[in-house]
């Protein structure tokens, strides 16, 4: 009996992490999501000169679990004659999409579910199921704002993981793998990010990932002020809120892409330069100036128990500092006792998986601030930006990047000579094609006269 | 355990599927979603029996297939918008020009 | 023993949403479960350790071709169809015919059994690893299967512009 | 030909660059602007211009024995060897070549000189009408056949010309081939000129056979050779078709009555075609062939006579017309007659002479009568016309000289041609000579007259006309000063017969002048004291007494009529001859539609209908029989296949899947499988 449970529990026990993982993802998801909508609010608030949600909780920090209980407690509405499996079917899908991406991401040396040897092709595939989600949403709720966003939506999508899968492929090439921890690693190995050595690559993919996100400029999908809200328009309650759910998921998993290919993952900046180690200090001193900012903030607050939670707060980031820094004294206080040693092997994953989440939210940052800085595109424009500029860029990206490696190991030229010859090359073709492209710009583009979106939309 | 036998019932099943889509449906976008499934089942046979003789060649072809697969949706489409803007209609049997 | 399991949920799927594609009246729905099949075959092709073939399965079966006929499908989207007879008159006949083929097959593997080696008998699935490697140099060495794959490629040309210029709206 | 004298050598392009505009203008001029063509046109005459004189003037700079220049371009008519009725061998060849020696030099200066200021003219004249281009096209292609006959060194190609000319004429009578008036002169003009062609054919017959050569250069010596007599019959009869050629041509009597309604075309046309050069191709040819003449008195008798005649008969027509331009089409054809009745006397250099002064005034008359015209906005008739002297000066000045040249007071151009003719005329025929000095008188009667109703007296122009006349512009003017210039000085080339010594070489077979002294200087006087009468009379009737012309023409009602309705020719000629051929059309139409169509076509194919309803049959059960037997058998045989081929996707897929099973199970049943090894 014992024996078989022994048994049962041996084999269960590779899977055991894993499930650990996530399960802690998917817990954390809603509530991160939540956080960052708040985020967003009060950056586009700061940005506006509006000070944002208050009201709720200090600096309006509790905000989000009230939406998250609005939502929930909705009706929920299926309008009539709308087509009840797919309806109730679309949400889900998305929200599956987005969730399943996560599994092969890898937010630190040792946090990730699953290292498949397919890794990268993965997450860009299921993620690409997404646009079910959107467009039969669409379809099902059976209204023409609806179907129009959907149909919008599935065009672009299509048309921008072209170009988002040839970004990646540049940044495939360098590695040489598609599992994504062997990516990080190789970046290790060669002491630097991909950003530097593919730039060409990574801003295509910045491009091409706000579009699959459908986020300003290139929100055409829930164009409000066109569709008033696309696909979205008949969906309400829980529902809407998996659709947001996902919005948000994805566009954490494109962060996470973005930062494993061309960010370095885990890796701090110039992980193998020595004189700089002293970044290793940064997250603790970070946590610490936020800590200080929240207690200078304290005592402005208005209510008593405000003032508080702000001193929490501070409380909280002195913690992680505290966290963040054991696993570098550790050593150097206890001596070589086993406990220390086992601290000090935390580093890799504590610090991997600050630098992971920070470079994350400051992409995240950035798709914020694109979106309060650019006017929407028309659809015509958008599709032309794809097809005329950004595949046929990517597309010689890639020959530069592939020609770049040949001449490294087959002519033997050195490696920092021959790929920032072939990024130059490809950035002059580059510049040479937004100029045509430009000159283009008064006839109207196939794509847009094909769905009528053209001029006239 | 599983044995290549399995697959091959399988693929028969899903090929069959196929030709009865093919055969009796009279809307031309689900025969065209039949032919994918008859596609498919080839697929199968062919990973199956790479799995079989422990050579890669398989996979390549599935691959070509899928190849032909997206192609031959992409023109099937592209017949049936055309034609369903001169007729109206997507049924099989009233694509009949041929008989006269 | 866990194979067994996956095999059968993945082929049950496949099938019983095959089916499913044939019979529905909506075009849509039909749409749907053909992606569920797909997604069943791609397990199928995981299970058979083709993980290359999997997820190219998946991105170029369920995230193109199959976004690209749920979009014709609402392009073409008619209420009218859904009103019409979705089977033609003879359709008995054509379950005749695909019932006796498939009796006809099933003969034929049944009696072919014993030519097929067993399971035991396969070759580890380590023979195939690492999988996309191999497929990507069984694709593009030279004494390989490189011409195929060209004039693939330019078969996927020929197709992509015959069908913009058909469905393109002549003006 | 020395190697010096470029242009000598280059004549043979003057007629080309014409040509060559016409061309352009009739196959592209519709794309091209109104300028464009101008400069295409006036700069290829120009182009002629330099050439042609160019040429003269190398010419001239020869010592005059040599002053012939004759070489053929290439082979035209190469008959090959022929008996001539006088018995022969000759090998007849026509060539196209070209003859350049006085005589054509003098037509050649006239044509392209007057041609070109006409040219000049008409872009200020047409440039608001329509059909730009085309007016030019026939211009130029009027200007090269007309080249072409002047410089054809022998009849036939002469004739070639001769046709070219006429055809433009007719194509620029019609111009305003909408006005049925103008259409109906346009072929009055070309059928009259067949019938004096027809003349001249027959005659360039004749004369082939008779002397075996059309070459200008050989015509004397082939007289010689043949030995002819003075006034043979062939000779005569040649010299009388040639004429009747040229009557048609010079609007001479019979043949005159296409010239008056000529006036229909353009006025340019009138000037350039109807007056300076056109008309007087006959006298030229006359001149040419004066080796023949020369030989045929009777002819010449008769040439004088008819010239003499019309000389007068126009005179007296011209009198009472209104329209400016009829006038002048009738004085036309008196100095025409002139000119005839000077080749009649045999002096052919003198009618030379004065149909060069004719070409200035003449030319400039018709000019001016159009800046008229365009001044008063269209108006012809001289009755609304009057005191326009002052608003248009230029014109009436140029008028002026013009009338005064052909009223011949000294010492313009006409006084001096005028007199030899006359003078010439006395000493053959004092009775010739009466004739035109009466005519000389009518002459300047009527050209005062139209000068005073136009330019004098009151204005009888209608008001709303009369606020907007205006001078024509430089370009219209222009050309009117330089030729009012040419026609005061033009005649004193002919002082001390210069002009008729330049001409010897052409016309050194005219008679020898009957010897016997002639009063030069009281001829002079008549003829001065004539016109100077006749402008006094004018001046008298049309200034002094405007009321008595009225008075006369009451008291002499029926003459009145008769010439104010030019003696009704034209009626006689219709009744007598234009009638009398259509009766014959109706005639000869209704038997083609009675015997031919009736009889002969409609006929057979009554017969052919009956016969064919055996061969009806025939097809209609036999043959159609055959084929839909064959159809229906094909037909029955289809129908297991029709079932088959339903045309529909589905069932053809469900024959493939029939295929698949049956290959399959062949396979199977080949491989030697049963259903026993279904048994495990």
């Amino acid at each position: 009996m014992a024996h078989a449970l022994q048994a049962s529990l041996e084999a269960v026990k590779p899977f055991l992490l894993p499930l650990i993982y996530a399960v802690a993802i998917v817990a954390a998801l809603p509530l991160i999501a939540g956080y960052m909508v708040l985020m967003e609010r009060k950056v586009m608030a700061h940005m506006q000169v509006r000070l944002g949600p208050v009201r709720v909780g200090p600096h309006g920090l509790l905000q989000p679990i009230a939406d998250a209980f609005k939502l929930l407690l909705k009706e929920d509405i299926i309008p009539e004659n709308a087509d009840r499996l797919v309806f109730w079917l679309a949400p889900m899908l998305s929200m599956t999409a987005a969730m399943l991406a996560m599994a092969a991401l890898p937010f630190g040396p040792g946090f990730q579910i699953a290292d498949l040897n397919i890794g990268l092709l993965f997450v860009v595939g299921i993620s690409s199921m997404g646009i079910f989600g959107t467009v039969l949403g669409g379809w099902a709720s059976n209204s023409h704002y609806s179907l129009l966003g959907a149909l919008r939506s599935a065009a672009q999508l299509v048309s921008y993981e072209t170009a988002a899968g040839m970004a990646v492929v540049g940044a495939l090439l360098l590695a040489g793998t598609l599992s994504l921890r062997n990516i990080v690693e190789m970046q290790e190995n060669t002491g630097m990010w991909f950003l530097f050595v593919a730039p060409v690559g990574f801003f295509i993919y910045l491009v091409a990932s706000i579009a699959e996100t459908n986020r300003a400029p290139f929100d055409m999908p829930e164009a409000d002020s066109e569709l008033v809200a696309g696909y979205m328009t008949e969906f309400s309650g829980f529902r809407w809120a998996l659709y947001f759910l996902a919005e948000y998921t994805n566009m954490i998993v494109v962060a996470s892409i973005a930062t494993t290919l061309f960010l370095g993952g885990w890796l701090r900046p110039f992980p193998t330069t020595h004189w700089l180690n002293f970044l290793d200090w940064l997250p603790a001193a970070l946590m610490l100036g936020l800590a200080g900012y929240s207690l200078y903030r304290a005592p402005k607050q208005p209510v008593m128990i405000q003032k508080f939670v702000m001193v929490l707060v501070a409380g909280m980031f002195v913690a992680c500092a505290a966290i963040l820094v054991a696993p570098m004294v550790a050593t150097h206080i206890a001596g070589a006792s086993s406990m220390a040693l086992l601290v000090a092997s935390w580093k890799p994953a504590l610090h991997g998986g600050f630098w992971f989440l920070l470079k994350v939210f400051l992409y995240i940052y950035l798709f914020m601030w694109l979106r309060y800085t650019f006017p929407r595109y028309r659809f015509d424009q958008l599709m032309r930006l794809s097809w005329q500029f950004l595949i046929p860029v990517s597309i010689v990206n890639v020959m530069g990047i592939a020609l770049g490696l040949a001449l490294h190991r087959q002519w033997g030229w050195s490696y920092w000579v021959a790929l920032p010859m072939t990024t130059a090359i490809t950035l002059l073709i580059a510049a040479a094609l937004a100029r045509t492209g430009e000159k283009k710009e008064k006839d109207e583009a196939v794509v847009g006269e094909f769905w009528g979106t053209g001029r006239d939309a | 355990m599983i044995g290549t036998g399995h697959y091959l019932f399988l693929s028969l099943a899903l090929f069959l599927i196929g030709v009865v889509g093919v055969v009796t449906r009279r809307n031309v976008i689900i025969i065209l979603m039949s032919i994918e499934l008859i596609l498919n089942a080839v697929n199968i046979n062919l990973v199956a029996f790479s799995r079989l003789v422990g050579s890669v060649e398989g996979q390549v072809f599935a691959i070509f297939i899928i190849t032909d697969a997206a192609a031959e949706a992409a023109v099937g489409l592209g017949i049936i918008i055309a034609f369903f803007r001169n007729r109206e209609t997507v049924l099989a049997d009233e694509m009949d020009l041929l008989k006269w | 023993m866990l194979d067994r399991i996956v095999f059968d949920l993945f082929a049950g799927l496949a099938i019983l949403s095959a089916i499913l594609v044939v019979t529905r009246r909506n075009v849509i729905h039909s749409a749907i479960f053909l992606i569920t099949a797909l997604l069943a075959t791609a397990g199928i092709f995981l299970q058979l350790h083709a993980e290359f073939l999997f997820i190219v399965q998946i991105i170029l079966y369920v995230g193109g071709i199959m976004v690209l006929f749920v979009f014709v499908i609402m392009l073409v989207n008619l209420d009218v169809a859904l009103h019409q007879m979705q089977f033609r008159r003879q359709w008995w006949v054509g379950l005749l015919l695909a019932i006796a083929l498939g009796a006809e097959t099933a003969a034929a593997i049944y009696i072919g059994r014993l030519g097929l080696p067993g399971p035991e008998t396969a070759p580890p699935a380590s023979v195939l690893e690492p999988n996309t490697e191999m497929v990507g140099h069984a694709l593009f060495s030279a004494g390989g299967y490189m011409l195929p794959f060209e004039i693939a490629s330019v078969l996927l040309l020929v197709a992509m512009i015959g069908a913009v210029v058909m469905a393109k709206r002549r003006t | 030909m020395r190697p010096s004298e470029y242009f000598l050598a280059h004549i043979w392009l003057v007629p080309l660059f014409p040509l060559a505009a016409s061309a352009v203008m009739l196959l592209f001029g519709r794309k091209l602007s109104n300028s464009l063509v101008s400069v295409f046109c006036v700069g290829s005459v120009a182009l002629s211009l330099v050439y042609g004189f160019g040429a003269i003037f190398q010419l001239i700079a020869r010592p005059a024995a040599e002053r012939v220049v004759e070489f053929a371009l290439f082979n035209w008519i190469p008959a090959g060897p022929m008996h001539t009725t006088s018995g022969h061998l000759v090998n007849f060849n026509a060539q196209w070549g070209f003859l350049f020696d006085p005589l054509t030099a003098v037509m050649v200066g006239i044509v392209t000189g007057v041609g070109f200021l006409i040219h000049v003219y008409s872009i200020g004249y047409m440039a608001h009408e329509g059909g730009y281009y085309r007016f030019f096209g026939y211009l130029n292609l009027f200007m090269f056949s007309m080249l072409t006959l002047v410089l054809a060194n022998n009849i036939l190609l002469m004739f070639v010309g001769w046709e070219g000319v006429g055809l433009c004429s007719y194509l620029l009578i019609g111009f305003y081939f909408l006005k049925k008036s103008a259409a109906d002169a346009g072929k009055k003009a070309f059928i009259v000129n067949r019938i004096g062609d027809a003349g001249f054919l027959l005659g360039i017959f004749l004369l082939v056979g008779t002397l075996g050569t059309l070459n200008f250069s050989e015509l004397r010596g082939a007289i010689v050779a043949g030995h002819f007599a003075v006034g043979d019959a062939a000779l005569t009869a040649i010299a009388l078709l040639l004429f009747a050629g040229a009557t048609g041509k010079s609007a001479q009597i019979p043949l005159y009555v296409w010239l008056p309604d000529a006036m229909e075309g353009p006025t340019p046309v009138s000037a350039l075609i109807h007056a300076a050069t056109m008309v007087t191709a006959g006298v030229y040819m006359l001149v040419r062939t004066n080796a023949i003449f020369a030989m045929a008195p009777r002819a010449l008798a008769v040439v004088a006579v008819v010239g003499a005649v019309t000389a007068i008969f126009a005179a007296t027509m011209g009198v009472l017309q209104n329209d400016i331009k009829r006038v002048l089409a009738y004085s036309t054809i008196s100095q025409l007659g002139y000119m005839f009745l000077a080749c009649g006397v045999g002096a052919f250099s003198a009618g030379i002479f004065h149909l060069l002064t004719h070409a200035f005034f003449k030319g400039l008359l018709f000019l001016g009568a159009g800046s008229v015209i365009h001044a008063v906005s269209g108006e012809q008739d001289m009755q609304k016309m009057g005191a326009l002297g002052g608003k248009i000066r230029t014109t009436y000045l140029t008028m002026l000289a013009a009338t005064l040249a052909i009223a011949g007071i000294p010492p313009l151009a006409g006084f001096f041609s005028k007199d030899e003719i006359l003078a010439r005329a006395f000493r053959a025929n004092h009775a010739l000579w009466l004739v035109g000095w009466l005519t000389a008188g009518m002459t300047a009667f009527y050209m005062f007259r139209l000068l005073f109703l136009t330019f004098h007296g009151t204005s009888r122009v209608p008001h709303e006309v009369e606020r907007h006349i205006h001078e024509s512009p430089s370009n219209m003017t222009v050309p009117l000063i330089i030729l009012a210039v040419l026609s005061i000085v033009g005649g004193w080339i002919g002082i001390g017969g210069r002009f008729e010594r330049f001409l010897e070489p052409v016309t050194q077979s005219a008679p020898a002048s009957t010897a016997g002294e002639t009063p030069e200087a009281a001829l002079m006087i008549a003829s001065v004291a004539i016109a100077l009468g006749g402008i006094g009379l004018a001046w008298f009737l049309y200034i002094k007494r405007t009321e008595l012309p009225d008075k006369i023409a009451a008291s002499f009602g029926g003459l009145y009529r008769l010439v104010y309705n030019k003696y009704y020719v034209d009626q006689i000629y219709d009744a007598m001859f234009v009638n009398r051929t259509k009766d014959l059309g109706l005639t000869l139409g209704a038997f083609d539609r009675t015997f031919i169509d009736g009889l002969g076509v409609d006929g057979t194919g009554w017969l052919t209908r009956a016969t064919s309803v055996i061969s009806i049959f025939w097809d209609k059960w036999i043959i159609d029989g055959i084929v839909n037997l064959v159809a229906n058998v094909v037909r029955v045989l289809s129908i297991p296949v029709r079932w088959l081929q339903t045309g529909r996707v589905s069932s053809y897929a469900g024959f493939i899947v029939l295929g698949v099973l049956v290959l399959l199970g062949f396979y199977l049943h080949a491989a030697g499988y049963t259903l026993a090894n279904l048994r495990p």
